[in-house]
Formats: structure tokens, C-alpha cells, sequence
């Protein structure tokens, strides 16, 4: 099964730390899996 | 799938964690290279872009501009994003490969950031976000030459007529983050023959 | 491997015709589109709320007008008629139309919460007359609800300063 | 730079197969926002239940206004009176004040006793099983008409050592309703 990209993906792709708490990390990776699954197929 | 659940204390969201250490947005393309294309429609050029959800795609000059803006309001009255929020938007547009070879396509940049620099506190940042594309790609989030483009994502080998959808995540914080940042840049899209298929 | 880039002048694709190298070969294409994106009010926002006015939008000390949509039903809000510092112990307290929450988005989603407080249980958001709950509400763009919020302290033991709930986080997602 | 890929999905389509056209784009919000509800004591709730006078117990600290209509024994009283007085009816006014604490400057609540005017219900003393009918009610002078903010009516309780009695109990809860849904014309409740 395809993994979804997260803010860590986009760190390493920008070469940016990103200063973002884990707790929005988390929120940011569940809607990035969510999009990347295109919304309803969770 | 498990959703974590995400806010711990009062407003993890709200406690403003400022999103970019560096001094403004870091992911302006290379100003010397940002040509702006217009092609005849984008819908039918080789390398054809369309909007999947025209209520947030502006595509009133003829090409294909992703706005969540007040002024490409939803037919709803939606005007862009909540603060203190993550909001995720998928199937917003896609890129088909309407020429005759195989393309690798690139996507570039992927991360929009703003932070603002004097309070230090709200900022946003959108994620240009891919969807799982349902045939094999070598899909890679890669550094193009490190010191210009922040990172891009790569298709490799993508067959006349195939397509690749994309949608956004956008995070905006802390509560204050209204109308105090907003993101107004460009994405790159660029199509090159895939070297081993067209030798 | 090396990874080069290189563009060529794209006029030539301007009208769609082919580039040189015969018809739907190219050798490169890019393409830049604009991308904007802003943050609105939580009343002008995709994912709309906003206090709903009337009899009890003294709880309500943002109204999402300006920023986000935020309730305070304790002792820090001093904007209460009646002075009042929370709900009482021992009692079920109802509070009716309280905000309203709109989907301005372009797809049908469904409402969930999670909620976070030392008794967050004790307080549910309703979409009517205290009978169905928003959790689990299913919005169609466009669609809104008016929510009033129940607190049952009753037989709970709390007493004068103790912290019912302290932020609430509404999840729209696709149905 | 470490390289991260991701191969998605295995096997291949066959060229020019359109894969599935989203559904048109999906929205997900996910929108943290402050929502601060403390408990008051009843004094300071939306409700305001106040009291003075020997009548009144706050029983336990628990912030929750009690009466006690007899003390064990007649010392715990402060002003040292007696019990109330055998085969005779005692009222007190005001034992109670129940005042519109909660929000809409013109926002009326009516107070009842969950939905009526008067309750009764019969104790018995737990010292020497002295047995009494109880009555609580808004007095003559001050029906339960809706109050706004900041306005208040007493409870007065009349206490009948002659009544005859079935089966009393030591202690009884009493149910005190302030809502605008009794209030003609409706409107917010108030707690």
C-alpha cells in the first residue's frame, strides 16, 4: 500500500526544519493521508 | 485508519508555533527561471493541466490558477482557510501527459511557507499535496539542485494519456493567523521525455 | 545520477502546435501556475462558525467575525448580564443557540468533536431541541445547524471552580 | 541529501487508461477552537442560589445550597432558638433567593420548582422522628415572574408540625428550574 507524504517528506524535500509542535504534525500527516488518498477512501 | 486524536491541551493549535525559522517565505521559485507560460488552453496542450474542482481553481485567464481566496469565494461563501486549523483539499487538479512519449513530469516547490517575521507567531504553510496516482510510479520527493528549488516531487515514466491528481494541505496558526498571512506564489510544472524510453 | 534541467522557449507551444521535433514530441515543457491561498474570519471561512446572536451571545466572546469563534462559560468572562461564573453544580444546564456551524466548502462532510477539559464528558453539542447530538452530522455544502450545549453536572460532585471543558476541535471531513 | 521514494502501487496500468476521476474535490477541516465551561458555586452560577440564616447549611462545602429545617439538637442554631414549635405552622420568608445570573440583558427565566409553584414534601426530625409536612414556595407577595438578569425572588418555606404525616423522610432534594421555555415567547435558556 502507498504511504502518503508528511511534513517530514517536505522538511527533507525543502531542507527546512519546520518549526511545527507534534501534536499539528499529526493533525497535518492524518489530512495528508487523507488528500492523498483522494478524501473519502480513508 | 486510527485518527489520533490530535489537540492535547487548550488549542495545541493555538499555541502558536511559528512555522519558519527563516525570514519569510523561503520557496519563491529562482526568480531567473520563472517563465510564465501561457499555452493556448491548458486543457488540451501537451501537457495538460485541469482544474478537478473549479470552485477553488481560478481559471479565468486561460490557465489553471489554484486560488482559496475571497476573491474565488466557494459557491457557498467559503473564502480560504480556517485559522487554527489544518484544511485539506483533495482532487483540485491533474496533469495528463496528452503528448506522444513517455514524461518524467516534476512538480515544484511543494512547501509554501509564511511566517510573520515581527509578531513571530502566526504562519501558514501549504503542502502541495499528490494523490496516489493508480499505476506504478517511481514517485520521488527530491532536491533539485539543493541550493535553488527546495525539493520537488517526480513522476518517472509517465505514459501518453496517464494522469496525476494533486490536492492541498494548508495549516494555518495560531487563531490570530487571519489576515495576517497568506501565501502567494507559483508552482512549477514541467514535462521532459523519459531518457530511457526515448533514447 | 545528475540530475540536469533545462528548458526550452516555449512560444512555440503557445498555440499548441507541435515544437520542432514532429508533432506531440517535446522537449520540455514547464508550466507555472499561481498558487494563493488565505486565511479567513471563522465566519467567511470553508469550514464556517460563528455565534448565532440572540439571548445568549453574551457567552459567545468572539463571534468569528474577526478571527475565530470562541465561548466562555466561566468566571474569565465578565461580559454576562447576569454576572454569572459558570454552570451550577449539581444541575443540567442548557444553553440554546449558541453558534452556528456551515459547510462553505464544495463536498458534503461529516461534523465530528473532540473535545478536551477535565469533565469534557459532561458537555455535548446539540444540533435541535437537545435530541441529536452534532457529532456524527453530516453537512452538505451549504447546509448549516444552529448547535445549543447541555452540561449535566448533576450527581457529578463538582463543585465551584472545577473545569468542565477547555477547547474543542470540529472535524469536517468527507463523507 | 538522503533520497526518499516512494513506489506506489505494484503491477502496471495499460497506457492511456484514464485512471478514476475524483469526485470533484473533498474538503477537511480540522479547526481547534476555545471553549472554556467552569462549574460555579450555586451562589455564582448562572443560577444564583443564595442564602443566610441558620436555615441554610452549604452542606459539605459543596458549593450546593441545603436547608436544614432543625438542627440535632436545638444548640447548633446560632440565634439558640428552639425547634420549630409542635402542632403549629412556622413560615420563614426568604429562606432562599434565587436570582437570573445568566446572560441577554432582556433574556426573562422563570423560576419553579420544576415546572410549579409550590413543592411539599414530608420529614421527619433524625433526633426524636418529629414529624412535618413542608411547603416551599414563592410567598404571596413574590410570584415566580420571570426575572431578567439580575433580578431575584425568595423561597419561603412553611413548615406544619400538626399535619399528619405518612411515611417522612430525614432528607429530600428539591428541584429548582429556571428556564425561558415557561416564559411566554421562549428564547434562550439561561441555566
Amino acid at each position: 500500500m502507498s504511504d502518503a507524504p508528511t511534513v517530514n517528506d517536505y522538511e527533507e524535500a525543502a531542507e527546512k526544519e519546520l518549526d511545527i509542535k507534534q501534536e499539528d504534525r499529526d493533525a497535518i500527516n492524518t489530512t495528508l493521508e487523507q488528500v492523498f488518498n483522494g478524501g473519502s477512501n480513508e | 485508519m486510527d485518527r489520533r486524536k490530535f489537540v492535547a491541551g487548550l488549542g495545541a493549535l493555538a499555541g502558536g508555533s511559528a512555522l519558519a525559522t527563516g525570514t519569510g517565505a523561503f520557496s519563491s521559485v529562482e526568480a531567473g527561471r520563472n517563465l510564465s507560460v501561457s499555452v493556448a488552453d491548458d486543457s488540451n496542450a501537451y501537457l495538460g493541466i485541469e482544474a478537478l474542482d473549479d470552485e477553488y481553481i481560478d481559471a479565468t485567464d486561460g490557465t489553471l490558477d489554484i486560488a482559496l481566496t475571497e476573491a474565488n469565494a466557494t459557491d457557498e461563501g467559503g473564502e480560504g482557510i480556517n485559522a487554527n486549523a489544518v484544511t485539506g483539499i483533495s482532487d483540485l487538479f491533474k496533469i495528463t501527459n496528452q503528448g506522444s512519449q513517455n514524461v518524467d513530469v516534476f512538480a515544484q516547490p511543494l512547501t509554501f511557507i509564511q511566517a510573520d517575521i515581527d509578531s513571530g507567531v502566526e504562519s501558514i504553510a501549504v503542502f502541495l499535496t499528490p494523490q496516489d496516482p493508480d499505476y506504478n510510479f517511481l514517485f520521488d520527493v527530491i532536491p533539485i539542485e539543493p541550493t535553488t528549488i527546495p525539493g520537488s516531487i517526480a513522476y518517472k515514466n509517465v505514459d501518453p494519456g496517464n494522469e496525476l491528481r494533486f490536492g492541498l494541505t494548508a495549516f494555518a496558526a495560531p487563531d490570530t493567523a487571519t489576515g495576517t498571512v497568506e501565501i502567494n506564489n507559483s508552482i512549477s510544472i514541467t514535462a521532459e521525455p523519459n531518457a530511457e524510453e526515448n533514447p | 545520477m545528475e540530475r540536469r534541467k533545462f528548458v526550452v522557449g516555449l512560444g512555440a507551444l503557445a498555440s499548441g502546435s507541435a515544437a520542432a521535433m514532429g508533432t506531440g514530441a517535446f522537449s520540455s515543457v514547464e508550466a507555472d501556475r499561481t498558487i494563493s491561498v488565505e486565511v479567513a474570519d471563522d465566519s467567511n471561512a470553508y469550514l464556517r462558525l460563528q455565534g448565532a446572536g440572540g439571548v445568549n451571545s453574551d457567552y459567545v466572546t468572539s463571534d468569528g467575525t474577526d478571527g475565530v469563534l470562541e465561548i466562555n462559560l466561566d468566571s474569565g468572562n465578565d461580559s454576562i448580564a447576569g454576572d454569572g461564573d459558570g454552570v451550577n453544580p449539581d444541575a443540567i444546564t442548557k444553553i440554546d443557540d449558541l453558534f452556528v456551524v456551515e459547510n462553505q466548502g464544495t463536498q458534503e462532510v461529516e461534523i465530528t468533536l473532540n473535545k478536551s477539559g477535565d469533565n469534557d464528558g459532561l458537555a455535548t453539542f446539540y444540533i435541535d431541541d437537545y435530541s441529536t447530538t452534532l457529532d456524527g452530522t453530516d453537512l452538505t455544502a451549504g447546509a448549516s445547524e444552529t448547535i445549543s450545549l447541555e452540561i449535566d453536572t448533576e450527581g457529578s460532585g463538582l463543585t465551584g471552580g472545577d473545569e468542565i471543558l477547555d477547547s474543542v476541535t470540529f472535524n469536517a471531513d468527507e463523507v | 541529501m538522503k533520497r526518499r521514494s516512494f513506489v506506489i502501487g505494484l503491477g502496471t496500468v495499460a497506457a492511456g487508461s484514464a485512471a478514476a476521476v475524483g469526485t470533484g474535490a473533498f474538503t477537511s477541516v480540522t479547526a481547534a477552537r476555545d471553549v472554556d465551561v467552569s462549574v460555579a458555586d450555586d451562589a455564582s452560577g448562572y443560577l444564583g442560589l443564595s442564602a443566610d440564616g441558620e436555615y441554610v447549611t452549604d452542606d459539605s462545602g459543596s458549593g450546593q445550597v441545603g436547608l436544614n429545617l432543625g438542627g440535632t439538637d436545638a444548640a447548633d442554631r446560632t440565634d439558640g432558638g428552639e425547634a420549630f414549635n409542635r402542632q403549629a405552622t412556622t413560615t420563614v420568608e426568604d429562606v432562599v433567593t434565587v436570582e437570573h445570573q445568566g446572560s441577554g440583558t432582556s433574556n426573562e427565566v422563570a423560576v419553579s420548582f420544576d415546572g410549579s409553584q409550590s413543592t411539599t414534601f414530608q420529614l421527619k426530625t433524625s433526633s426524636d422522628g418529629t414529624e412535618a409536612e413542608v411547603t416551599l414556595d414563592f410567598g404571596t407577595d413574590t410570584t415566580s415572574s420571570p426575572l431578567t438578569p439580575g433580578e431575584s425572588v425568595g423561597i419561603d418555606v412553611t413548615v406544619d408540625t400538626d399535619a399528619d404525616v405518612t411515611d417522612p423522610v430525614e432528607t429530600a432534594d428539591v428541584t429548582i428550574l429556571g428556564s425561558t421555555d415557561d416564559v411566554g415567547g421562549g428564547g434562550g435558556g439561561g441555566g
